[in-house]
């Protein structure tokens, strides 16, 4: 291999073997992800992998990466952070819609906000898989599972208005299905500089079969859809009869690692005329103060 | 009495918040410091915004001190509820000054009255209601001995940055108090600095226990803080937000604990060493966490500034009831490091070594504050940066092209060398789940067996390496009061007291708690009677040497939204000690 | 050596999961149950969805069971790793079923073999591949000396809802099971009842332990339960959400733990019984709520079914290592039950029992259960109703005008009467600050320590009404073996043992692991040795058990992914007893 | 009083004297509240005010009913379970913009999602009050205090947007300094039946004076605004030039108490016929079974 340094193969992403069911979506999402890292030549070690719990969130152990399995809804702040730390690295969180939106609700808007240089993929089964089936925040109204016997009475979340509505700086979806176009939105989500959401539709063989509810309802958005138009973005988001995939929304502010940087920056060159307090006692002991030029 | 006891002055302020009550007792606390003097301050807040009782107390000396004293010798009070609330903790023979306009004393016994119309003064004669509290920082400076012209110094400069006419108000509000009568007492309140030459060096700062410990992360290494507001560990956040990006790292205030703790997670998988802040609350969210980072063997510093609990509880007062919290929370077998400060250097001290221990044992260290060591302010030495010795953590070195590189290497001491993501050949899984060397999920029996060995191995020889307790008094005690927190100051000025007398007393401090230090054992196994001291309701760290020792230590454990007087510690040491009857010569 | 021990089958089957394992150990426990034997069982899932190593276990006797059983008497194995990796747990002289054409038996000491081409048979005799599990469970049965017809009615009555077919496939399997020629085994594996007459009785219901927790929580009156999945407890929660609406009650699938509590700890404060269920990591994310509970004083019923931690840990597997994170987690000092079942039908008693003490004291209650009791199917006895004793709030009764409603009065033991929103002139807030009698926040000392002091005193009480533990085996014992949880049959099982062999042991079960029993002390105290068994790697329980009391017991404390076995209880104890050289007859 | 026990009058409302900072906003929004209460005669025992930690949700201490005061940010999970366990009361659940959209925010879409029969009053002054004025998820980029020396460079939350991503049964904003309309939105927040979100713009003087801003932009929606239009509320939602007042956006979901109550009946009646597992045991032991008609 060290020949080829400079040429990652498709092999070259491949981690352990996966433990899903046979025919779970997320062995398709898998392959798109891998496929576009490649197509990007992210050398493995520079690639961190950050996921929550639940089958999809086993995915880290799937690709040769630097991975790191969070407890349960917490994959974002940890991934948001190692961008901070390192940005060199090609950071991607994932998980499922339970990791994502019940226990993990709480982060998404804040990290939304923050903006950091990330991509967040969530395989979306609309059903808790790993627990062997119990309702999930995007199953929807009438589902009966385990825990709904009386039917779910409970509105589903929408994970792409749920990113349109903070404003999140990238938000496409893509399907298990379409392997080429869940490819092409993941280059496109990690080439994006911010916060890139890509919710992909992965059905669950074994306890919620939606393989025919996303067949018959996904559909591409329209070559003319314009993805600077938030509100637009919006309209295609709530339209309930058809469930729309590629690009909703795309726009550039500030991300977290830039604004980190240049807080940076401007504290260093403040130091030089007027350090922070505890600096100042930091040169008293003897310390050297770092500066922009140093 | 005195010729053991280093001479001291303890002055209380009390009245409404926003009355001046903190500033008149800043405005002297900064002139003491400005003349050299040792101080040690305790406050505390109304939890409420505006309104509310408070209090401000100060002791000065021109010695090192361990505590801000428990009775006052002058006591000052703006209002009726100041001077009710706590005439009582003013010592037989002090002095209480009063706003005669606002007080009406009764019945106090064994004290000297100093009515003086402060509100009227500050309007009338000085021209600024305002100004009450530059007055009554001045009377006290003066009963302190500082001289007028030092006073009006220290004042000039305070307020310079206000405007001419602000600066003029106030030192006329000095020159009002200098020429105020004085009453006649007994009691000598001058700080002198007669025996400075052998005198231990009260250093060069004067800090808050926040501030330190602030300092201490810097110094120590951090380069990524995450948290969220809460009292009294929110000045921990504002300092951080401030100082980090002038020290090459970042700061994130996160939407909750939980988060700050997850982003430190992150920020210390991609190498970066790492600290959070916060109370009893937010701790109490961070466990699953806290028992993450202990699986995954990622190094973080957790600090709790212990506030009154449980729950929401007593959020602007002292308590140090979360020593189970850190050392036993957390779902399953969950090893972390348990480190509690006692002074302000203690907070420097503890806080550079907390991360030394994280990084060297790739543990989530806890360290353990409370809100009087958090917002008193006290004059520190600090040392020479040279003597500081800083870790870092051991990196991996892996071939550039190995394969299932063992993250979880099994080692002597449990420790695997760790690799940073950007490192070619170390690729890895950082797994929560309980997993093999390399990473790999693993639920066999033999394997968790080894990973409990090596999680734990850890802690082991960190229990070997490090002391973790310190010792003075009597070398052969009949009793050991031992101490933990903020409380430990006043086991050592107990200590002090009862050694004086010549008692047979020696003091324990135990600087850590988990793991737990268990060379301890024969020191307080050699005494006759041991006693512990804690602030909180169960005795906690009495119990957790009960856990670690078949020895039964008397307990003195108070929660009383203050710190336990020294007075108190001497009482039931005596008892223990059946010494009721010797005589204490005056 | 069977005089004393009563006479039982123990039977382990393994093999890739989805391959019939679970299925066919069913099908066998379900005939066992049809044919009114006792039978307890353990089962270990692979944490991954499918595909993983699994193996299921049962034991089947005429009398009660307090174990799963250590060795198997007879294995079955589907494939080469299940053979492999339990040949070693199988009993000296016990049979190993293995399939022929999948398994190559290599270097089996002791035990007799038993090739069978399962597959097979299945595939080409019965015609059908998927009745392997029906032809595993078949040749058990027979060697367990149930009839042929029984079992095929039995198996008819399994497979009727799949229609005609299936059934008659089925039996066909059975019929083939029981026209193999059976090999020459000395050890006799049927189960008698010979002496059912003298025999306790061993209940009508086989239940899990989750199930057997839910029926208490029922008939202890919960009404409003909200709980997030979570493995070992989900299945707590689907049943929940299954019967409540049923029992005139509501359930709720909350975001996550935080919002489970949340919700419940609403439910309370409307009046309602209330409880909540999760393992490890859902608990240790409860922990500010749980001190909040306490605080507010809201009774809460709150189920940890432990699993392998720490963090994600071990998802399926048994261990007790949330004792720690039950007695000590959370900020400040918060008074919790802790209550801690051991079998089956401890699961309903206890469970009852928490909500009664969680009404009467106003306390959270916390049930630790763990995988093994949650999974394990079990033959119960249920008590009639009529003996149940089921306790509700003591609720307010103001005068309907009253002002200022003193929700958190002092009284003798602590508990103050409840209004129940809706209630005229009960208006209070609930509040999780430091606070007065009316749930006005107050952070003085004195308030704060008769606050403490009574949310204490409710604990001491219940210490004083509460037995929490129980003893067996010898009266005047040399060696007391303490454990709790799932292991306490385990306890009880070598105590069995012990004393059939004249040695004077007697056995402690500790169901109340807060407040500490303290009447456990003496009992312990005055054995000669102490001996705790428990399933985590700190040893829990001998630690809380020193924190509580003068003396060091043993520990036995391992975490390995599975029961310990009564072996290893026996051994430890002999050695403690000093007894190695005993001579036990064969 | 027990003469007129039909007519409770402003003061039969009024608990504890406020301790809020003079010229909080916190004062007219708890008049508000109060006048509404008179206003719908609700019992004050039949009452039930259910808060978080902050300044803001000090709140229940203020008015005479039955009060809840919860730990940081988790109002609503207790809120909506006292409806659910006592369809009888009122209940109103109040907090801050950090409460709720920080440390709160993994259980508003939730709430949302279920919809109790609720109403939800956020005073908003865009920073952390009772901690001493540090950002809060509301604050506008740019800001400084105490946490963001290098100004503040998240994109705020909005509130009224989140709600009605979440498809919020009932979204309006109010302000401080308009007693009269507020008011009149928090009585027809707690005449709608489902989960009635109000945003009311309440300035902290102390740390973070908004009274100018909110003067300056605050403008009532338009006449012709229809209520049932979600993409209409969604576009005045994210106006940045004004902030709109009144009532965004109306819809009738079944409500979480309904749906509780209707699976009730439902089991009650297959109890006859086929009983739950468990209950079938619950007979055996000697319990009754309960059903529809008994
Ligand atoms: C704190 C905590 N609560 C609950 C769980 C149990 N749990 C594991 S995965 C999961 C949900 C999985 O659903 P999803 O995220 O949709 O992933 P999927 O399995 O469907 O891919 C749950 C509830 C846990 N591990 N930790
Ligand atoms: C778990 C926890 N974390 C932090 C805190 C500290 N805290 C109390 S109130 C508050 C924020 C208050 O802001 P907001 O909700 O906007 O209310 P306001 O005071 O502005 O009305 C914080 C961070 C706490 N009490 N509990
Ligand atoms: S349970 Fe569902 S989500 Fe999980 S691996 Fe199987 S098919 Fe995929
Ligand atoms: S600090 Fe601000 S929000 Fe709090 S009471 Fe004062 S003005 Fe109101
Ligand atoms: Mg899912
Ligand atoms: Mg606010």
């Amino acid at each position: 291999m060290s020949e080829q340094q400079q040429e990652y193969s498709l092999k070259d992403y491949k981690g352990l073997m996966p433990i899903w069911c046979p025919g779970c979506g997320d062995f398709s999402v898998l392959m798109a992800l891998q496929k576009a890292l490649q197509h990007r030549q992210v050398a493995p070690h520079k690639l961190a992998v950050i996921s929550g719990i639940g089958c999809s969130s086993r995915i880290p152990h799937f690709i040769n990466a630097y991975g790191f399995h969070m407890v349960h809804g917490r994959s974002l702040p940890s991934a948001a952070a190692v961008k901070v730390v390192n940005p060199e690295l090609e950071v991607i969180a994932a998980g499922g819609d339970g990791d994502g939106f019940a226990i993990g609700m709480g982060h998404f808007p804040h990290t939304v906000r923050r903006n950091p240089n990330i991509t967040y993929l969530v395989m979306d089964n609309e059903i808790y898989g790993l627990t062997k089936g119990q309702t999930s925040p995007t199953s929807h109204t009438g589902l009966v599972t385990k825990t709904t016997p009386w039917e779910n009475a409970d509105e589903p979340i929408n994970p792409i208005m749920t990113a349109l509505a903070h404003n999140c700086s990238f938000v496409a979806r893509g399907i298990s299905t379409d392997v080429k176009q869940l490819t092409q939105l993941l280059i496109e989500a990690m080439e994006h500089p911010g916060f890139s959401f890509v919710q992909a539709m992965s059905p669950c063989l074994t306890f919620h079969d939606t393989y025919e509810m996303v067949r018959n309802t996904s559909k591409d958005l329209p070559e003319d859809h314009d993805v600077t138009d938030r509100l637009g973005a919006i309209k295609y988001a709530l339209d309930t009869d058809n469930m729309w995939t590629g690009v909703f929304y795309k726009v550039r502010r500030p991300t977290l690692d830039e604004v980190t940087t240049r807080n940076k920056l401007k504290a260093l060159e403040r130091n030089t005329k007027s350090p922070t307090p505890l600096m100042k006692i930091y040169a008293d002991m003897g310390g050297k103060v770092p500066t922009s030029t140093s | 009495m005195t010729d053991k006891r280093r001479k001291s002055t303890t002055i209380r302020l009390a009245g409404e918040s926003g009355e001046g009550v903190v500033s008149s007792g800043q405005i002297l606390t900064d002139a003491l410091i400005e003349q050299g003097f040792a101080i040690l301050t305790y406050q505390t807040f109304p939890a409420e915004i505006k309104g509310g009782h408070c209090w401000y107390q100060v002791r000065g000396s021109a010695h090192p001190l361990d505590t801000p004293g428990d009775r006052a010798d002058i006591l000052v009070s703006f209002n009726q509820e100041g001077f009710d609330t706590h005439i009582d903790d003013l010592r037989s023979g002090g002095l209480i000054i009063y706003d005669s306009d606002a007080v009406t004393p009764v019945d106090v016994p064994k004290a000297h009255l100093f009515p003086v119309p402060i509100g009227k003064i500050a309007a009338d004669e000085v021209g600024s209601p305002r100004s009450k509290n530059v007055l009554a920082a001045a009377i006290l400076a003066r009963l302190l001995g500082l001289p007028e012209e030092e006073l009006a110094d220290s004042v000039t400069k305070k307020f310079k940055h206000k405007g001419a006419k602000v600066v003029e108000v106030n030192v006329k509000a000095v020159t009002a108090a200098y020429g105020l009568k004085l009453p006649e007492v007994e009691m000598d309140f001058a700080l002198t600095r007669t025996d400075t030459e052998t005198a231990e060096p009260i250093g060069a700062y004067a800090m808050t226990g926040n501030d330190a410990l602030v300092l201490g992360a810097l110094v120590g290494g951090c380069k990524f803080f995450a948290g969220y507001p809460i009292t009294p560990a929110s000045t921990i956040l504002e300092a951080m937000m401030r100082e980090l990006p002038a020290w090459g790292g970042s700061a994130i205030q996160a939407e909750d604990e939980m988060s700050a703790l997850t982003h430190c997670l992150g920020a210390s998988f991609a190498g970066a060493k790492v600290m959070t802040a916060t109370s009893g609350p937010g701790f109490s969210l961070m466990i699953e966490l806290l028992g993450h980072a202990s699986t995954v063997e990622l190094p973080v510093v957790i600090v709790d500034a212990q506030r009154g609990g449980p729950s929401t509880g007593l959020p602007t007062k002292y308590e140090q009831s979360d020593l189970n919290a850190a050392v036993y929370s957390g779902h399953g077998d969950t090893p972390r490091i348990v480190l509690a400060p006692s002074t302000v250097r203690e907070n420097f001290d503890l806080t550079v070594k907390a991360f030394n221990l994280a990084e060297h044992y790739q543990v989530p260290v806890i360290l353990l504050t409370d809100n009087a060591l958090a917002t008193r302010l006290e004059r520190v030495t600090l040392p020479d940066l040279n003597t500081v010795e800083v870790e870092d953590r051991i990196l991996a070195t892996p071939e550039p092209d190995e394969k299932h590189y063992k993250r979880y290497k099994f080692t002597e001491n449990g420790v695997s060398p760790f690799p940073v993501p950007g490192t070619p050949g170390g690729m890895y899984v950082c797994e929560g789940l309980e997993h093999d060397e390399t990473g790999k999920p693993n639920y066999t029996g033999e394997n968790h067996v080894a990973m409990n060995n090596k999680r734990y191995g850890k802690l082991e020889d960190c229990a070997r390496r490090e002391t973790g307790y310190y010792d003075f008094g009597a070398v052969d005690p009949d009793l050991v009061i031992v101490g933990w927190g903020a409380i430990a100051g006043t086991v050592r000025e107990a200590v002090d007291r009862l050694t004086g007398e010549g008692l047979h007393v020696g003091g324990t401090v135990i600087t850590m708690l988990s793991p737990f230090p268990l060379a301890v054992r024969d020191r307080l196994r050699k005494a006759k009677k041991v006693l512990v001291v804690e602030g909180n309701y169960t005795g906690q760290l009495a119990q957790l040497i009960e856990a670690y020792n078949p020895i039964v230590p008397e307990k003195l454990a108070v929660a009383s939204a203050g710190l336990i007087p020294v007075e108190s510690v001497e009482k039931v040491a005596k008892r223990l000690l059946n010494v009721q009857e010797v005589q204490v010569r005056e």
